[in-house]
């Protein structure tokens, strides 16, 4: 037990800063109910230091005070992905050693979601912050099949092409659209009978893997993912794949 | 504070850029597409969708594509039927949809326009009567600082309002509506007020209306007309742009270029569009914002800045081509140079005095850092002050605010407030900036703003030979490669017969030519 | 019964930004606790959307979430000074009318605090933000005695003086020593027996009239008050005390 | 980006400051304060303190006042007392806080400060060893941007460290560590390692060592030399200045301007004090810091600009009086203009020119936004923004780096290693900017920075015609009026009798003119 609290400028101090826009004008009460907020999350000493009006009916507030619930760090569990990454070498060298072909990963940003940036980072030759793309490692056939393509297609595209691994990208999440989509597509593997004929992997700004885990996916990966994270822990899971097979 | 530039040199790229355009105007001039043709419809003052919720518009080009020869265009069956049935077109429509009526038997008959003229003047005069109401509004407003633009995008259009009202309340002067994800797709356009949108809300004519309702309002209590753009853009470019006409939008994101490469959209099929979108938006007198700002969020900001040049450079003679004046064309550009590079700044503010020394006469589209924000708001926070700076600094026209939440959601009402108390502090603070200094003769700005240009005239030597579509097949803007026989609604295009006809065209390009506009 | 919540763009979509620094590294064990710190203050949808290490033992967090909590506004009772200000002439007849002899008040910032702005922007001739201070008010006798006055020495000089109110600001207010300073000079009043001849008012960044009461004074004065709202209130309060006595 | 300004004008101002200080000297010299003495006795190597916490310097020099006769000097009565004792100067202190030695009998023998020669020299000799390592430790440092500088104000010198340590790994060059509020009225200065501060951690010789090891570890480990700053200010400044110059701290906040203006403090108390303190500095290569900034907080930062170049000019005499090098003068302004004003950042930038171009060789303490900063720490981040472009364009040396929290609290340490990110890429994004502009010649800017520095001639004319005691009481500076008769520490001065020595000042300016400070 190694209880801890947020950190102004002494140990446990419980220090926190808020903003959040109310829907009431801007006045006596407004801060008052800026408080009333403050105190339900379990702050005292709750300063509201700057108040705004955005409209007549609308408020802004920025609130300073001392948080009183405490973590047990130690209680917690990280849902991460737990294979640790090997370089592209290695990965080149796994896929050699451990299969007798080369492995088809294809990859879209799906519905209609048009952004690929996310998706060549991770696939494109020559990939993104300095680590190369799928596209680039032996062994690997890379297919990017780029953006606002839809489920249907998607599958038909790695049926087609014998993919082992499917990549999805969504960046945009507003109103959770990202979450309909992913889960029509499992949907779709499995009303086809599919779902464990591939590993299924997604990425985004906004995902991540514990979120993928519970949406039936086999892993997620976030901002400051690269292709070598993405590509050590399919070739694993398909090693694991064979394995059980 | 001015640039040391070679005005042989962009007299040079004015020239290139309208070679390549004038090969692309042979293959427009040819052609039609299903949208444009639902725009003469719209203009014709159809409007309204069917049980099934499409538009009488599609139901029409639909009943003729498939019954008969859409390539003599829908204006020959309409002056037909009207002239035989007596009946308005949208009565026409209307009995079209319930089977009543087919226009097949019109298909060989002769035609004549005139009988169309009552109702194209109808909408002209619609149409005039917003510029001029636009006109009295615009009275009351000052223009001698950048104009504030905030978007808008909660996928609600009620909710829009709300977040739009205080905007303008906090001193944005110019709203956009994003639209949602997948309506540039459509190949039609979504009918009626609308509450489900996915990062940004329908474009609907009746969203239109209340938005700008809501908007004349508050430009009436805060004495300041406050502008509303939406987009003419994806596979309805030219029938959003007629809406947009109709009530009043005062800009309207409108650029081939985008679609082509961010939304594979054909090229053939959206540059006819945009001949004619451009056409409606230069009558409605309705600025036109190109995207090539979008650009640098796929590929480097420093390395590609002469890209960006010149598209502007392509833009302004797509523009005006279609008949458009200097001062509607927003052409776009951005900061979206890495925060991490050195003198950052400098070459922002470099590019920023470059594209408004070539460009004087132009509202000129500032586009803010988005692609290098990050969940670190304090951070991003600076990022759009130093933007702020150099928009202020080099007198931008068009200065879209930068968002702190840029890299998590779209934005809060009080994201957005943030974002307009951040550009008025730095418009005071700065205010006599860009008067008060002077670049170095050999200074870093001005020789990277000399680069730029040159090597924006490079691009455009190698694409006024290779033409247009050619390079875009090359990758050459923002690193993204289309071909012309791909791409979303390429289905749509199709050859003029060569009795074809588009009256309301030729009204309207006929008016223009005489800068007879105010009628 | 009219139930809220914080807004985004959406009403009542609980949308809320925090900020704060755990004794942690910069980690995903860090990450995750900052996650459980937002779900104990009752944050779903809970996004660290940015993390920064500080040193090797500190990092950083910025979290946006979606609150759960509801307030009812109506429910609150806003602890503020009640009287209606009066405009400078309106005080100054109103001292005219209803008292035989000029007011004294005296002022002094106390204890080891140094700062005046606060105290001389109620009381100095020239006063603040185009409000004149209470040296300008006719009928008014302000006596400024300046910073790092003791608790003592006001007293007395407040006695020599037969000061109607007297006015404290204090501007520190690290460790609560603004605490400290202000209970102990309600205990030197009530130990010379002397609470009741003084309206005490307190003032300053920090201050307000909610911490007045319950440190035992008249009324308390934060940001964005001036010399009329102090005078306003110190006149009706020693008309009221005349009455009673 | 050089500024056109009037050199004759600015050697006028010299003139007039140097007129205005050598007045006060003679004042000076003739007169000593307790704490005065009381340094002299710590550098003669006395440290500790008694049961009752008080240290054996103040039991010295009270015992001398209550017993035998000040005005003589503490080192006649050691330089007696070792001399016929044999004991240590240390060893003389305890005994007569023991009670078991008086130095009464002594007040009246001749005496040769020979014999206290061996403590000084011991003193100086651990002071070089300390510049030595400073040196060392530079060898490794970039100078080529201003320096980073952050307070770390816990109240607790532990957790001062753990703040101190996290500002080093986030960039910061310098740390000051600020006192408790009560510190500069005591005339006393406290004893031991501290950890109950308000604002600020109490001044301690314990604590400076600990923060000094602190830093010192983390210049290893960054290798980078994180300098360290305290207070040698208020009643116990030369006091505070030798502790500082023994555990190697690198820069005092040292005026006795700021002391009496804003603290109280009596005039001609502090200025004996000043003095000593900053020959003290001079010699231990310790950097100063004024504070005329500060007159910004009580003054309007635009109408008052030339109070504190006047300021500037005269602590620039002050330091040179005591013979320090202009190296070592951070002479104080700051960026406190009304963020409501139209033009602001234009003003400050042609303040800050204008400091720079006057003092070129003088590492300026530039300090940030306090007094307009507000709770809406998205503003503030603005502010400390435009402050930070203005100290990089201008090249200032020591750059107090602004808090968005400023108006709330004494800094997180998140506030800080904000405060470090938003200098860091200011400083990157700006590199070349000041090089690569010039001022208009008949600007806003260049205009500006004339007609502060001919106010502040005018100023400064004023106050060598009436002497600086009658400009403190006239209240010329901060708006905030003081008298030479009254203020704190005033019953610490005393004349000095005919034969009064202080062999440590002596000893120290004999080395500093003949630029022998290294031995
Ligand atoms: C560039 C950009 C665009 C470009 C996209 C160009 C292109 N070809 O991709 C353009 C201008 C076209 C664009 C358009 C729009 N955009 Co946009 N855009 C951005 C922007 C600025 C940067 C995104 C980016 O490229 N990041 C860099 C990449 C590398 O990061 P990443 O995607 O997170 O990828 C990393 C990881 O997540 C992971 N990863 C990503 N995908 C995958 C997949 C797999 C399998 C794996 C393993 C890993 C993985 O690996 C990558 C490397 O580490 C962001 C704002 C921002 N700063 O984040 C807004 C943003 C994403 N856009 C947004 C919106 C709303 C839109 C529009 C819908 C607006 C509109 N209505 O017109 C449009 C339309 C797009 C559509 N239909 O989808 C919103 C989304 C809000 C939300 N959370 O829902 C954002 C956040 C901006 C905002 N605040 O409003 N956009
Ligand atoms: C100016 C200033 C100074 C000046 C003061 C000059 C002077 N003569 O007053 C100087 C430079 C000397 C100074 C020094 C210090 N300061 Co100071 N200073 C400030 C600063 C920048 C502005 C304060 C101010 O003048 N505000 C303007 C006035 C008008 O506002 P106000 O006081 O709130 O007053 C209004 C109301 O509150 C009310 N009011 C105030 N008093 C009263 C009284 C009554 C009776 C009534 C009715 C109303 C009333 O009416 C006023 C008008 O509306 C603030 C930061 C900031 N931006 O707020 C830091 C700040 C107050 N200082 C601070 C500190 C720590 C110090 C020092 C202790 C630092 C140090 N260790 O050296 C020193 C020492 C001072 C000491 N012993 O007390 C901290 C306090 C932190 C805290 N919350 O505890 C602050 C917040 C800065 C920071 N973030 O660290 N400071
Ligand atoms: C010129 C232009 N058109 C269109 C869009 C996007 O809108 P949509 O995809 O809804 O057409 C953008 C987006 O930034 C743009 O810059
Ligand atoms: C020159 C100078 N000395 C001293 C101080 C304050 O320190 P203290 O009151 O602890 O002497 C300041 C505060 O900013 C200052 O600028």
């Amino acid at each position: 037990m190694a209880l801890i609290r947020p950190y102004g400028d002494t140990l446990n101090d419980g220090k926190i800063q808020l903003s959040f826009t109310l829907p009431l004008p801007c006045d006596a009460l407004g801060e008052e109910t800026a408080k009333a907020f403050a105190h339900k999350m379990g702050i005292e000493n709750v300063s509201v230091v700057h108040s705004e009006a955005l409209s007549e009916g609308y408020s802004y507030y920025i609130v300073y005070g001392t948080l009183t619930h405490q973590v047990d760090p130690t209680s917690l569990t990280v849902t991460e992905v737990e294979t640790t990454a090997m370089s592209k070498e290695a990965i080149e060298a796994y896929i050699d050693t451990h299969f007798d072909r080369d492995l088809v990963f294809i990859g879209a940003s799906t519905g209609t979601d048009a952004h690929t940036v996310g998706i060549d980072a991770i696939m494109n030759m020559k990939g993104y912050s300095g680590h190369y793309g799928l596209e680039r490692y032996k062994h690997i056939k890379a297919i990017n099949l780029g953006s606002q393509v839809d489920n249907e297609t998607l599958l038909s595209e790695a049926l087609k092409h014998q993919a082992d691994v499917i990549l999805i990208s969504q960046t945009v999440t507003q109103k959770d659209v990202h979450i309909q989509n992913l889960t029509a597509f499992i949907e779709l593997l499995e009303a086809e009978n599919v779902r464990d004929d591939f590993i299924v992997i997604i990425g985004g700004a906004r995902i991540n893997h514990a979120l993928a885990k519970e949406l039936g996916y086999d892993a997620g990966f976030g901002p400051k993912k690269f292709a070598f994270d993405v590509a050590s822990f399919a070739v694993l899971a398909l090693h694991e794949k064979k394995k059980v097979n | 504070m001015k640039l040391t530039l070679n005005e042989d040199t962009i007299r040079a790229c004015r020239t290139d850029a309208k070679t390549i355009v004038d090969d692309l105007i042979t293959m427009i001039d040819k052609h039609s597409t299903v949208s444009v043709e639902r725009t003469i419809l719209r203009l014709l003052g159809i409007d309204g969708v069917n049980d099934f919720d499409i538009p009488f518009v599609n139901v029409l080009v639909d009943h003729i594509n498939d019954h008969a020869d859409l390539s003599k265009g829908v204006s020959h069956y309409l002056a037909a039927a009207v002239k035989d049935t007596k009946l308005s077109p949208q009565a026409i429509a209307e009995k079209i949809n319930a089977s009543t009526l087919s226009l097949k038997p019109y298909q060989d008959v002769e035609t004549d326009m005139a009988v169309l003229m009552p109702y194209i003047e109808s909408t002209l005069e619609a149409i005039n009567k917003q510029k001029a109401t636009r006109q009295t509004f615009m009275q009351s407003r000052q223009t001698d600082q950048p104009e504030k633009y905030v978007i808008v995008a909660t996928g609600n259009i009620y909710e829009d309002i709300e977040q739009a009202k205080s905007a303008a309340k906090k001193g944005a002067d110019i709203i956009a509506v994003i639209r949602t994800t997948g309506q540039s797709l459509l190949d039609y356009v979504p009918y009626g007020a609308t509450t489900e949108g996915f990062g940004g809300t329908y474009a609907t004519q009746e969203n239109f209306r209340l938005m700008r309702e809501a908007l004349d309002a508050v430009s009436k209590e805060e004495g300041r007309y406050i502008k509303l753009v939406n987009y003419a853009s994806g596979l309805c470019m030219p029938e959003i742009a007629a809406m947009g006409a109709i009530e009043r939008l005062d800009m309207m994101l409108n650029d081939s270029l985008y679609g082509i490469i961010f939304r594979d959209i054909n090229m053939k099929r959206t540059l006819i569009d945009q001949y004619f979108s451009r056409v409606i938006s230069a009558y409605a007198d309705i600025t036109i914002n190109t995207g090539e700002d979008n650009y640098l969020t796929t590929s480097d900001a420093f390395d590609h800045a002469h890209t960006v040049l010149a598209s502007q450079f392509i833009n302004e003679q797509f523009a005006a081509s279609a008949h458009m004046k200097e001062s509607l064309m927003g052409l776009g550009h951005a900061y979206e140079i890495d925060p991490d590079m050195e003198n950052s700044f400098l070459y922002e503010l470099a590019q920023a005095a470059l594209s408004k020394h070539i460009f004087p006469r132009a509202p000129l589209k500032y586009m803010p850092p988005t692609k290098h924000m990050t969940g670190d708001i304090f951070k991003g926070t600076i990022q759009n002050a130093l933007f702020n700076i150099a928009a202020v600094s080099t007198n931008q026209s068009i200065h879209l605010l930068g968002m702190l939440t840029e890299a998590i959601h779209t934005p809060f009402m009080s994201d957005r407030a943030l974002a307009l108390d951040n550009a008025t502090y730095i418009y005071k603070a700065f205010k006599d900036f860009g008067a008060d200094i002077e670049f170095k003769e050999d200074g870093l700005m001005n020789t990277r703003a000399q680069d730029v240009l040159s090597n924006a005239k490079a691009l455009l030597d190698t694409i006024s030979e290779e033409g247009l579509f050619t390079t875009l097949e090359k990758g050459r803007f923002a690193e993204i490669s289309r071909s012309p026989h791909l791409g979303k609604g390429l289905d749509g295009v199709f050859e003029k017969a060569p009795s074809y006809k588009n009256p309301v065209i030729d009204v309207l390009i006929k008016q223009l030519k005489e800068g007879d506009t105010w009628l």
